[in-house]
């Protein structure tokens, strides 16, 4: 089997090329993340017929990197009240959760910083790192609007967890894998072999396009609801709860949940693209494909995803806590499932 | 079952929909007016900072008595006629009264455009500017003089010593009137006590 | 001796499942500066408490202390977000008790302005309620609308919120030239961004979610309290000042009072208030469209200003149709150019006065969208 | 003792490194103001305006904080009333260091038009918290809240923080 990580074909396995192989997404977050916050801004400035930052640089390119600058200069405030260890601990135990996804997010045939075997299992574990963070942060700040978020958050998780993982299992069916670098390879030789148009095969896939692009749809419903964007703030709820769980916090705790927010959406936006969008792969088949390519495709692929979750935010008002449960347990489960069903039955039909 | 389901279509359809109506702004010219750069042209009534044309000002305090909220203070004196420096008001006479004083504070201004109203001579007038933000209240505070300190107090003994002069030449001639046999009216008792009670 | 009721809560009420939540007087949507003790039990709200008293101004004891045309910039700052509305029943007040005869053009323009100044309320009130339910993009287009509107009122008076325009028996300024082709302009606008907004907020369906069913304020309840103004209309009391009382010239206008049918829900609920707003904007827009034609073209509007304001002694009480609803002055003069009283009735005070009765048993983020479709202003509730 | 010994430093402004490093830090902070989403009275409709397409107050590298931990200066828009004026103190001791406060109209500079009569009106934010910049108007038109946004942004890139010198030099 060859390697799946360039570095290692590079340098060998030694303590420099681990540190590299670790060092390498790090840098690839804090530089994504800046590009991220300006895409935010400049995006929602665009929906509101407005410009955004226009005077940090030329175009306000700058203006990340001097929120960042401005953030590390802060005063770092932990509250008389709050349980010290859990207050401090909370930014990075939410940071670590959306970091450690990063191990198996394959960017390219040639990288993917861990290639395990159980990656979808791996990222949905790791997910439910920032439910732990958000809880600690929001009770550990003796703050009512804090306490009220971090309950509200972990609802929403339990909630949303389900109907992704279900709609994450009907492409494991259908790929027999849950390796994204497998998954990704599987989709190769163009757009319509993407599992959001119902995978590589004949043409009696016409009939599995209704589910899996449903399905597609409702993961990343799920997905925003886990990464606590707009429809589904309620956690943060900025008219509501102040700022919901990051009340308290300020300076580079506070821009810690920051990077993690922007790092989730790229964790699932990553997963959308791997498992329906066809991951590395070129849409054109073996027109650009390559190692070098396969990179630029996953990250303008899911950089597509980021910024569709900033139009929605945009767009849309937020759900109450009550329809949020409801639209979790009883819309995209039961659809969910019954696309599964579906999915499983034609996989069975064509493996027969 | 069947609304449960129209229920969920109409919430994926309004929600793409609004998504359409987003997506349409998102190419449409931006209506920004860059600040420093570009400015928007005000009308020329606009209410904004409030500015005195000395050359015009009577010490009327009109302005004064208008305000509602007395930020404006005004003090003059009347112009002695054996003042050696004479001046032309912007109307064309001479000045009969030179402001000593005039403080207008903009840090409690409301900006109602009364006192504009109330100027009989068009000196205090809102311009445009609105562009004096500033570090510390006192440059709010806006004090106008013609006068340094030291003319004030002078125009002040100036006028006095007129009107002494006047008065003793009003004595003189009353006293001729009295040895002259004519009766003389007390004139001076009545406004007197009429200021008194204004105040 | 009765005894005085206490309003805050008791602490040694609360049982252990209830928390307690300072809503404000900093708090992103409580619109201004108003406190709301709330109980919750987890997110269901069981008791809620406005506090008051945040902004008071000391509005009645100005009005004591001066003379009657610089009360004009006081009562502009009440209701800040429709000062020129604010300003009509004083002035109106004032001119009965004169007896002066308001020429007919300054009557169309005091009504044109009126009701620019009515939608930008209303633009206000939409678009906020529509940011306390998150959605942020509708809160910048109106207020890209708005501030055409603002223009137009900038250019007659010369300020871009408190206006000070009014004057006893005529204007302060007359019209410029263009400004029928300006208000048509805005009317257009107005009309276009209304038809966006309803598919982008109004009836998306998780702003009917949301706001539907919620607040439900029956129409007992709501004359019980004297509500007015689109918190009566969206229960379905058709009850509006300028059709069952006209003032001014509002009896030549041909217009309808819209009222909650709840096409969604209930009525009387967020929503039916909310589109009551709507609606209003669309019959403004025909009254101004009315106005603009029926104005005299000649006519002296700054003219019949007396010079000295000394109305006899008596006392005149004049409501009118604010844009939150009835907002009457009751003036006592006692022969000086000083009022002896004048006592603000203010329609957010008083339609503040509900919302402890429709909250309870909502949950805590639907406090906040009742609060918003009350659409209160603060100026006028502290005073 | 040390803080003679900084008076003497022959070297203002630090040497060309720290000068450099102090130039970089200010003007992150004087670019990334993030300002705490707080109305009181008449400023803060003109205030939302400001933040409308029309003006677009983003434009200088703010965002509204809801939370004043996360704030990095405060506009005091309208009249501060004596009920509110320790929520506002307590508002700006609960804000991080470095904080800022912009005094915006009449009302919050000096009372404005409740100075004199406004028995319950505090006459102005300055008596409970320190201000930097103050706006005049009533209220101000959104251009003037940016100029004092300017005027702000100026300030901040003058603040020394290696070398207090300069600051006692500029003062």
């Amino acid at each position: 089997m060859e390697s799946t990580n360039f570095i290692w074909d590079l340098m060998g396995k030694n303590l420099w090329s681990v540190v590299a192989v670790i060092s390498l997404p790090l840098i690839f977050v804090l530089i994504y993340a800046l590009v991220a916050i300006l895409a935010e801004l400049k995006v929602s400035a665009w929906i509101q017929e407005r410009l955004g930052p226009m005077r940090t640089g030329p175009w306000g390119i700058l203006q990340p990197i001097a929120e960042v600058i401005k953030l590390l200069q802060k005063e770092d405030i932990t509250p008389t009240a709050a349980s010290k260890i859990l207050f401090n601990l909370a930014p990075y135990v939410i940071f670590t959760g959306a970091y450690a996804a990063f191990a198996v997010i394959p960017f390219s045939e040639a990288y993917a910083p861990a290639n395990i075997n159980v990656g979808l299992f791996y990222i949905f574990a790791v997910g439910s790192f920032s439910a732990i963070g958000i809880v600690m942060g929001g009770w550990a700040s003796n703050n009512k609007y804090s306490l009220m978020g971090a309950m509200r958050s972990v609802s929403q998780v339990i909630s949303y967890e389900i109907p992704a993982a279900v709609a994450v299992l009907a492409v494991v069916v259908l790929t027999s894998s849950m390796n994204m670098m497998e998954i990704s390879r599987m989709q190769e030789g163009g757009f319509w072999n993407w599992y959001i148009f119902g995978g590589p095969g004949g043409w009696t896939k016409i009939f599995m396009i209704p589910f899996t692009l449903t399905l597609a749809i409702i993961y990343f419903i799920a997905s925003l609801a886990e990464t606590n964007r707009l429809p589904f703030d309620i956690p943060e709820g900025e008219s509501e709860l102040v700022a919901g769980f990051h009340t308290e916090y300020s300076g580079m705790k506070f821009a810690m949940f920051f990077f993690a927010e922007y790092a989730n959406m790229f964790v699932v936006a990553a997963v959308v693209t791997t498992i329906f969008l066809g991951g590395w792969t070129s849409p054109f088949g073996s027109f650009l494909a390559g190692a070098g390519w396969g990179a630029f495709w996953f990250i303008l692929k899911s950089m597509f995803v980021v910024f569709l979750q900033i139009w929605i935010r945009w767009t849309l008002p937020r759900f109450r806590v009550d329809q949020l449960m409801y639209i979790g347990w009883k819309v995209l489960l039961p659809i969910s499932l019954v696309c599964f069903i579906a999915i499983s039955f034609f996989s069975l039909l064509n493996l027969g | 079952m069947s609304s449960y389901l129209k229920n969920v279509w109409a919430g994926f359809y309004t929600a793409v929909k609004g998504m359409m109506i987003t997506s349409r702004h998102m190419f449409k010219k931006s209506v920004t007016i860059q600040y420093p750069d570009e400015k928007f042209d005000l009308p020329a009534n606009a209410r904004n900072k409030l500015v005195l044309d000395m050359s015009r000002c009577n010490a009327c305090t009109a302005c004064a008595i208008a305000c509602p909220v007395n930020c404006i203070t005004v003090e003059g004196v009347r112009v002695s006629p054996e003042d050696p420096h004479q001046e032309v008001h912007a109307d064309g006479k001479p000045r009969k009264v030179w402001v000593t004083r005039y403080e207008m504070d903009l840090a409690k201004c409301c900006f109602c455009g009364l006192c504009q109203a109330a100027c009989p001579s068009d000196a205090i007038k809102h311009t445009q500017d609105f562009e004096y933000s500033a570090y510390n209240k006192e440059s709010l505070y806006f004090k106008y003089q013609i006068l340094t300190p030291e003319q004030s107090a002078e125009k002040v003994r100036l006028l006095a010593e007129f009107k002494e002069k006047e008065a003793a030449a009003k004595a003189a001639a009353a006293e001729k009137a009295a040895t002259e046999g004519k009766p003389v009216a007390p004139k001076k008792a009545a406004p007197k006590a009429d200021e008194a009670s204004e105040q | 001796m009765t005894e005085i009721k206490r309003y805050d809560l008791e602490y040694s009420q609360l049982d252990s499942d209830r928390m307690r939540i300072n809503v404000g007087p900093q708090h992103p949507s409580t619109h201004g500066v108003l406190r709301l003790e709330v109980e919750v039990d987890g997110e269901i709200v069981t008791e809620v408490v406005p506090h008051l008293g945040y902004l008071h101004r000391s509005f009645e004891k100005h009005c004591e202390k001066m003379t009657f045309p610089q009360i004009i910039p006081y009562i502009d700052r009440m209701d800040y977000i429709s000062a020129m509305n604010n300003e009509w029943p004083y002035v109106m007040a004032l001119e009965k008790m004169l007896d002066v005869k308001v020429p007919e053009k300054v009557e169309f323009i005091r009504v044109i302005v009126a009701e620019l100044n009515r939608l930008a309320n209303h633009q206000i009130a939409v678009a906020t309620f529509g940011m306390d339910a998150g959605a942020f993009t509708p809160f910048l287009y109106y207020f890209r609308d708005r501030e055409s509107i603002i223009w137009i009122l900038e250019r007659l008076s010369g300020a871009r919120l408190l206006y000070n325009y009014f004057r006893v028996g005529g204007m302060a300024a007359d019209i410029y030239p263009g400004f029928k082709e300006d208000c048509l302009e805005v009317v257009k606008k107005v009309r276009k961004t209304n038809e966006e907004i309803m598919d982008l907020l109004i009836h998306n369906n998780i702003f009917i979610k949301r706001t539907a069913n919620v607040g439900v304020l029956t129409p007992e309840v709501a004359i019980n309290f004297a509500c007015s103004g689109p918190v009566l209309r969206g229960s379905g009391v058709k009850f509006d000042l300028r059709k069952d009382e006209p003032y001014s010239v509002y009896d030549r206008f041909d217009f309808d009072v819209p009222v909650g049918v709840g096409e969604v829900g209930v009525v009387g609920d967020c929503w039916n208030r909310n589109m009551v707003r709507m609606k209003e904007m669309e019959q403004s827009c025909r009254i101004i469209e009315q106005a603009l034609e029926m104005m005299p073209e000649e006519g002296d509007v700054t003219g019949g200003v007396p010079r000295r304001i000394k109305p006899p002694k008596g006392e005149m009480y004049i409501r009118t149709e604010n844009p939150k609803g009835e907002l009457g002055f009751y003036l006592v003069t006692n022969g000086t150019d000083k009022p002896e009283r004048l006592k603000a009735r203010g329609p957010s005070f008083v339609n503040l006065s509900v919302i402890p009765e429709i909250s309870k048993g909502y949950m805590f983020a639907d406090l906040i969208l009742i609060l918003g479709s009350i659409d209160i202003v603060l100026g006028e509730v502290d005073r | 003792m040390g803080l003679l010994n900084r008076l003497d430093d022959p070297y203002e402004g630090g040497g060309i490194v720290l000068g450099k490093i102090e130039e970089l830090l200010n003007w992150g902070r004087s670019k990334s103001d993030w300002y705490l989403h707080f109305g009181l009275a008449c400023c803060a409709i003109e205030f939302m305006a400001m933040n409308a397409s029309h003006f677009d107050f983003m434009r200088f590298g703010t965002i509204p904080r809801t939370s004043p931990r996360q704030a990095d200066f405060i506009m005091v828009t309208g009249t501060v009333t004596f009920k509110m004026a320790e929520r506002i103190k307590i508002l700006y001791e609960q804000m991080a260091e470095p904080k800022y406060v912009i005094s915006v109209g009449s009302c919050s500079n000096s009372g404005g038009p409740y100075w004199e009569h406004g028995y319950h009106v505090l006459k102005g934010v300055d008596r409970i918290i320190p201000v930097d910049v103050y706006i005049p108007g009533c209220p101000p038109r959104p251009e003037a809240f940016e100029e004092g946004m300017m005027k702000l942004q100026e300030k901040i890139n003058k603040q020394a923080i290696f070398n207090k010198r300069k600051l006692l030099g500029t003062e």
